[in-house]
């Protein structure tokens, strides 16, 4: 059973040591002269814009709480589409209430505005 | 030698005790809450070992509704850290102090 | 046969009137619609008192039971709403409702242009409600509720003029203290219910089945004894026995018909009467009978030498209250139960009186002070004096209360406490120690009065001379219950002659102790002792309360005016007066001066530091608790959290290494 | 594999989740109502999750089996692990009475505190709801989910008035130390499971009973501890009571009414299913412990209670109290105990409940005079207020002929039964303590003079209607309470 996985084995072997290998060699021959402009953060080749340490926008924290939620679903849906063959209508209505609990919180959160980024 | 059930207890308990003793010393409210994850998960750990061990599924479908329970619980505490963010500028559970005696 | 289907008319009467009162009263708005609605109420439910009291008398079944519904059905206990008639809630019902009557009525006049005049009439007639509950529940539980009622009605008429610090001070004192005896009532209830439940498969708080039953217990049993005590404590509690008597002279407080109503004639028997209801347990419980009486005797004497040094006229008849009520626990203690309900019902009738009295008083010292614009203390005796021309009728009514309270022959109290003595004597719980102790007290009972009445109505004038012309006589209003209660307080006693008394004046039957039979018959002490015996030691206790009274008379009447006299009509007899101020100087500094500080240390040092410090130290410790207690509770989660893993692990190991 | 569908199928009943169900489609709807609706107008969602909450009592009541009756109306679904029984329906009831009378004295708060958000009654129903599953939940995973249902909905109701800081504190505050007794709690369950291969409650009872080696094994034990710790932080038992004070002060009064009454009631609810039916093997252990606790926590309650001048901490003080009394029923764990136990919690949904509404009306925006001080005289500026607050405090210090009489005499009755005399003393004792801060709060109403007109009390009708409900409640539980002592007996299991 084992051998079936070989391959990935080796694969994930080779990245990591492939990894690990440049940032260890680069660090063991590359030269290292270090001024105010290079130790600044990158920011995609633009100048800096205020602290790293700005207070993020609140919309982020919503984004990041609507996805806690409707992730979970995905968990649910799982174990149901294993034996969704033997469930079946029944199965699919249960979950279709399930999922239309979802909507109905989907539907909260769109008119709320939620979902709207400015 | 394969792990038997009694090795997943006992890793469960030292990841709840871990949890536990988080919650105990950190000050960071968000991660107080992790640990308090932490002690959710070290549960589920749990369940899932004695399900198999036992060869009956409740505990898998407790371990689901755990981690539904789980997320409800985080969305409605960020959001909790969030309002009290912006009262206080803060999130340090030494700041949660205006209540008392 | 005899219907008693409408007894709930006597605790209805007066509900209804306190629901009216309180609810409409302020938009009634007259006075008079507002004290005739209340005193009717009570009225009325003294005139089905009346009917149900003769009716039973005509009855040859004693004892009736009235079950309105069921209350509650907890287990195999089944509580009704029930009332019971039987000769001792009869004659009860009588009284509450009878002096209750006249007090509203010369509540009308006492309390007119008070601010919440219907506040009043409906707390008064809420009161008479509770009351009437205690004492015709057929239930421990409903005279419980009677029992917690009557102290809620109290506390708020103590502290009816709650601008007054004080008097919110002592309503609250009232209403603690009252509690603390009813911790001990609910006490033996539960250990009562218990015993007779689980041991004898009786569930039940029914006092005739109670009372059926008891036997069951065991006579002399512990668990009588201590149920008995619990009750006792009860008892102390509502009616002001040591050590629990401290809220009464402070619920003086309260307007002066409160005072004769609540604190005087009716709630502060309360004890009495439920010892009187229970008294099948208490016969079977010969220790606890023993710690009433000492207690009772105790509290007789304890409270009449506070007495002695009082000067609010008030305090002096709260302390001759207390003192009272000592002696119906003395006679409750010697298993003298007639006696001392006979003393419950005289002392109702002459000390209402007093009360009313002294408020007639209080009520025209105050006009006149008012109208001088003096600011003296309307009740304090050394402002008085003299008022007897003034207020003829006030005067009459109280001078023959006093008299009844000092046990002359032919008064009420004669009768009733002069039995209580000799059963203190001579019953097979009584000894000569109790009924010295209750003589004494007689005597000092005798002399606090006539101080009271000489220092109130004889003598000189010593309200300020402006004020003097402003003080009448009170209003008919006033002064009719007052002559009522007077005369009651004369012929109150006849009903219940001692049967030497009767026995000599040819075959006068004790009319009470037949009419109480029924109750108290199989547990009434009986009194052995000669004739001969009985005869002489009244004439002892008469004759220590005529030296009261005369040693009043002389100290606080006679001498004042004797040497001006001399001094003028004879100025060579100066040196005898002289001489007789030495005496009495000397009477003072041996006799009188001792006594006096022996009351006031009594009452300054004792009473108030001693009860009320313990009774102020538990709340001290109690508050001191709670200051630690509420400073674990720091606001920082993580204590709390803290906190919850420490209960973890204890609850844990509690489990595991039990 | 085919039979899978009808394995699934055929033990749904959805007459046992029906109340709930009913309860959870109403918040919905009505969440959507709120977002549809014009900023600020809550008035006829409030109306709508009344409307809601009577149509759940009715279908309740459909499956209440009357005394005598020889067909159980009892349902039971989902794999047995939803039983609505007469026990669930008594304590449905009870949620339901006390979320009514809370949506009756919140509008117009609302409005006052300018927190004018429709989001607040859906949440209410989704809290009754999950209480409704704790009551009826058969399997320790039913429950748990009511528990969480109950506690999410509550976290954010608690912290409801969110630029509050002391809305916002009590919520975060109790979002984290729930949490934390969640985690015990669970992991009480696992090792139950772990012993006896199944979370549902009966079986466990039977397995349990059959094999009497488990009931020594450390892993029940431990497992009971630790489930306890989750019931016994809910109904706010000491040393499990810390969050009580801080939360009922700052959340929302009528939330904090509410707390007081439902979620304990649901906590009470499923405490004793678990603990009378699935762990009856281990009674004796539980009642020893029950009986610590208890007189800890009527002692705890009470003592500190005497030293707030802050009424809705005196009274989150008084319900700690409240709760030890309550407990004292289930240490006696006989029939009159655990009867007296749903009849207690009746009682105090009316006067706990009469007793907040008041606080609700008396006070000021913010809320800071809800003080002693605040309440001088207030008996006779508002005279009804007065008595009827008056009422209530006289029914919490336990005086006939008030509802709180007869509760606490028949939980007291119900020790003495059980033998547990000295508990039934400590129980009497305490509650003559209590007297001492309850009447603090008479003597501040009727014995100081006015210090304010309090012109600003506005009578509104749902408040007023949600105390005359209280007052008939507490009066009809106290004078003739024969006929809901006869409910709460048939509902006991």
């Amino acid at each position: 059973m084992l051998d079936t996985y070989l391959p990935i084995l080796v694969l994930i072997s080779i990245a990591v040591a492939f990894a690990i290998g440049s940032v260890v060699f680069s660090r063991l021959i590359g030269q290292k002269k270090p001024s105010a402009v290079k130790l600044a953060p990158y920011e995609c080749g633009m100048p800096l814009i205020g602290s790293a340490r700005e207070r993020v926008s609140v919309k982020f924290y919503l984004v990041a709480v609507t996805f806690i939620v409707f992730d979970i679903e995905v968990a649910f849906l799982y174990p149901w589409a294993v034996v969704f063959k033997q469930l079946g209508w029944y199965g699919a209505g249960a979950m279709g209430f399930f999922i239309f609990v979802l909507v109905i919180g989907l539907i909260y959160e769109w008119k709320k505005g939620a979902l709207e980024w400015e | 030698m394969s792990p038997t059930v009694y090795h997943y207890l006992t890793l469960s308990a030292i990841l709840f005790s871990m949890g536990t003793i988080g919650v105990l010393t950190r000050r960071n409210a968000i991660v107080i809450f992790m640990c308090i994850e932490l002690m959710l998960n070290a549960v589920n750990l749990s369940f899932i070992a004695l399900s198999r061990h036992l060869g009956n599924l409740d505990g898998q479908i407790f371990v689901f509704f755990v981690m539904a329970v789980a997320a409800a619980e985080a969305a409605v505490g960020l959001a909790l850290m969030i309002t009290f963010f912006r009262n206080r500028e803060s999130i340090e559970v030494d700041d949660i102090n205006l209540l008392k005696w | 046969m005899y219907s008693y289907d409408y007894l709930w008319l006597i605790p209805f009467f007066p509900l209804l009137g306190a629901i009216i009162n309180g609810f409409l009263g302020k938009k009634i708005k007259s006075e008079k619609v507002i004290g005739g609605l209340g005193t009717l109420a009570i009225a009325g439910s003294f005139a089905v008192s009346c009917f149900y009291f003769f009716q039973l008398l005509n009855d040859p079944q004693k004892v009736h039971q009235q079950v309105i519904g069921s209350w509650m059905s907890v287990g195999r206990l089944q509580v009704d709403w029930g009332f019971l008639l039987d000769p001792l809630s009869a004659l009860m019902i009588l009284i509450v409702s009878g002096v209750g009557s006249l007090i509203h009525l010369y509540s009308i006049g006492y309390m007119h242009g008070e601010e919440g005049f219907y506040r009043f009439f409906s707390y008064l007639n809420l009161f008479c409600f509770s009351m009437l509950m205690l004492v015709l529940g057929n239930n421990a539980l409903v005279m419980f509720i009677g029992w917690e009622g009557v102290g809620l009605c109290s506390y708020l008429l103590i502290g009816y003029y709650f601008h007054k610090k004080s008097a919110g001070d002592a309503a609250k004192k009232a209403f603690v203290v009252n509690r603390v005896g009813d911790f001990g009532f609910l006490l033996g209830l539960f250990l009562l219910f218990w015993t007779l439940g689980s041991d004898h498969g009786v569930w039940t708080l029914n006092f005739v089945e109670i009372a059926a039953n008891a036997h069951l217990l065991g006579a002399g049993s512990a668990v009588v004894t201590i149920v008995t005590l619990c009750f006792f404590i009860g008892a102390t509690g509502k009616s002001a026995q040591i050590p629990l008597y401290t809220w009464l002279p402070d619920a003086m407080e309260g307007p002066t018909p409160v005072s004769a109503l609540i604190h005087a004639a009716t709630m502060v028997t309360a004890g009495v009467y439920m010892i009187g209801r229970m008294n099948v347990l208490f016969f079977m419980a010969p220790s606890t009978m023993m710690v009433v009486a000492i207690v009772g005797a105790a509290t007789a004497l304890f409270a009449a030498t506070i007495g002695l040094a009082q000067n609010d006229i008030k305090r002096v008849l709260a302390y001759s209250t207390v003192s009272q009520l000592g002696y119906m626990f003395l006679a409750m203690g010697v298993g003298a139960f007639t006696a001392g309900i006979f003393h419950l019902m005289t002392h109702a009738f002459f000390k209402a009186c007093l009360f009313l009295g002294s408020g007639s008083v209080i009520h025209a010292m105050h006009h006149g002070l008012h109208h001088a614009h003096s600011h003296d203390d309307p009740q304090d005796m050394r402002n008085m004096g003299g008022l007897r021309k003034k207020m003829p009728i006030t005067y009459i009514t109280f001078l023959v209360s006093a008299i009844a309270i000092a046990g002359i022959p032919g008064f009420s109290a004669f009768f009733s406490k002069d039995e209580i003595l000799w059963f203190a004597f001579a019953s097979p719980q009584g000894s000569p120690w109790l009924w010295a102790v209750g003589a004494c007290a007689a005597g000092l009972t005798a002399f606090y009065m006539f101080r009271l009445v000489h220092m109130t109505f004889h003598g000189a004038q010593r309200t300020a001379a402006k004020a003097r012309d402003h003080i009448h006589e009170s209003p008919l209003v006033i002064t009719i219950p007052l002559m009522v209660l007077g005369l009651l307080a004369v012929v109150g006693g006849y009903v219940g002659i001692p049967h030497v008394i009767g026995n000599a004046l040819g075959h006068i039957p004790n009319y009470l102790d037949n009419f109480l039979h029924p109750v108290f018959g199989a547990t009434q002490a009986q009194a052995h002792g000669a004739a001969s015996t009985e005869v002489s030691l009244m004439v002892v206790s008469v004759a220590l309360a005529v030296i009261g009274i005369l040693l009043a008379s002389w100290m606080y009447l006679w001498q004042p005016e004797l040497p001006g006299k001399f001094v003028a009509n004879f100025k060579g007899a100066y040196r005898t007066i002289h001489n007789k101020w030495y005496v009495d100087e000397i009477y003072d500094a041996m006799f009188i001066n001792p006594t006096k500080r022996l009351g006031t240390f009594l009452w300054k040092g004792f009473d108030v530091q001693v009860i009320d410090g313990i009774v102020n130290g538990t709340g001290k410790v109690i508050n001191a608790f709670s200051k630690g207690l509420r400073f674990t509770q720091s606001g920082f989660v993580h204590n709390y959290a803290m906190t919850m893993v420490v209960g973890m692990v204890v609850i844990v190991a509690f489990f595991l290494f039990r | 594999m085919e039979n899978l569908a009808q394995i699934a199928m055929q033990d749904v009943n959805f007459g046992a989740i029906m109340p709930s169900l009913v309860l959870v489609c109403f918040g919905m709807a009505l969440l959507l109502v709120t977002v549809f609706s014009p900023r600020g107008k809550t008035t006829h969602v409030a109306y709508l999750s009344i409307l809601a909450l009577v149509v759940t009592g009715i279908v309740s009541l459909a499956t209440w089996t009357p005394a005598g009756s020889l067909v159980g109306n009892w349902q039971e679904g989902f794999g047995g692990s939803v039983r609505l029984d007469n026990f669930a329906t008594f304590f449905n009831i009870v949620f339901l009475i006390a979320a009514g009378l809370t949506i009756l004295m919140s509008d117009d708060y609302l409005k006052r505190e300018e927190y004018p958000i429709g989001e607040y009654y859906p949440l209410i129903l989704f809290t009754t709801a999950g209480a409704m599953w704790m009551a009826s939940g058969t399997d320790l995973m039913t429950i748990f989910l009511g528990l969480e249902v109950l506690s999410i909905s509550l976290y954010v109701l608690a912290g409801f008035f969110r630029r509050q800081e002391r809305s916002n504190e009590a919520g975060l505050k109790y979002f984290l130390l729930g949490a934390f007794s969640t985690g015990f709690l669970l992991y009480g369950i696992a090792l139950i499971y772990g012993v006896t291969g199944t979370t549902k409650v009966a079986l466990i009872g039977e397995i349990l009973a059959n094999n009497p080696s488990l009931l020594t094994n450390t892993m029940t034990l431990a497992g009971m501890g630790l489930m306890s710790i989750g019931f016994l932080f809910k109904i706010a038992a000491a040393p499990f009571h810390m969050w009580t004070p801080d939360v009922y002060q700052g959340a929302p009064t009528p939330i904090t009414a509410f707390m007081s009454a439902g979620p304990k009631a649901a906590a009470f609810a499923a405490f004793l299913r678990v603990f009378v039916i699935g762990l009856a093997g281990l009674q004796d252990q539980w009642t020893s412990l029950l009986w610590i606790l208890a007189v800890l926590t009527m002692i705890v309650g009470n003592v500190v209670a005497i030293y707030q001048t802050n009424l809705k901490r005196m009274l989150a003080y008084s319900s700690i109290a409240h709760a030890g009394y309550a407990l004292v029923g289930m240490v006696a764990a006989n029939a009159i105990g655990l009867s007296g136990i749903l009849f207690y919690m009746l009682a105090y949904t009316f006067m706990n409940l009469g007793a907040f509404a008041i606080l609700v009306l008396a006070g000021k925006k913010g809320e800071d005079n809800l003080t002693l001080d605040g309440f001088a005289g207030f008996g006779f500026k508002r005279p009804f207020l007065g008595v009827a607050m008056s009422i209530f405090l006289l029914s919490l210090m336990g005086i006939p002929p008030t509802a709180g009489f007869t509760a606490k005499f028949y939980i007291f009755a119900g020790a003495v039964e059980a033998g547990y005399i000295w508990l039934a003393i400590i129980g009497v004792l305490n509650s003559a303590v209590s007297l001492y801060y309850y009447l603090r709060v008479m003597v501040y109403m009727y014995f100081r003079d006015p210090a304010e007109d309090y012109g600003w009390v506005k009578m509104h009708a749902g408040a007023v209607l949600s105390i005359v409900v209280a007052i008939i409640g507490v009066f009809y539980l106290g004078i003739i309470p024969g006929a809901v002592m006869e409910f709460a007996k048939l509902a006991i299991f």
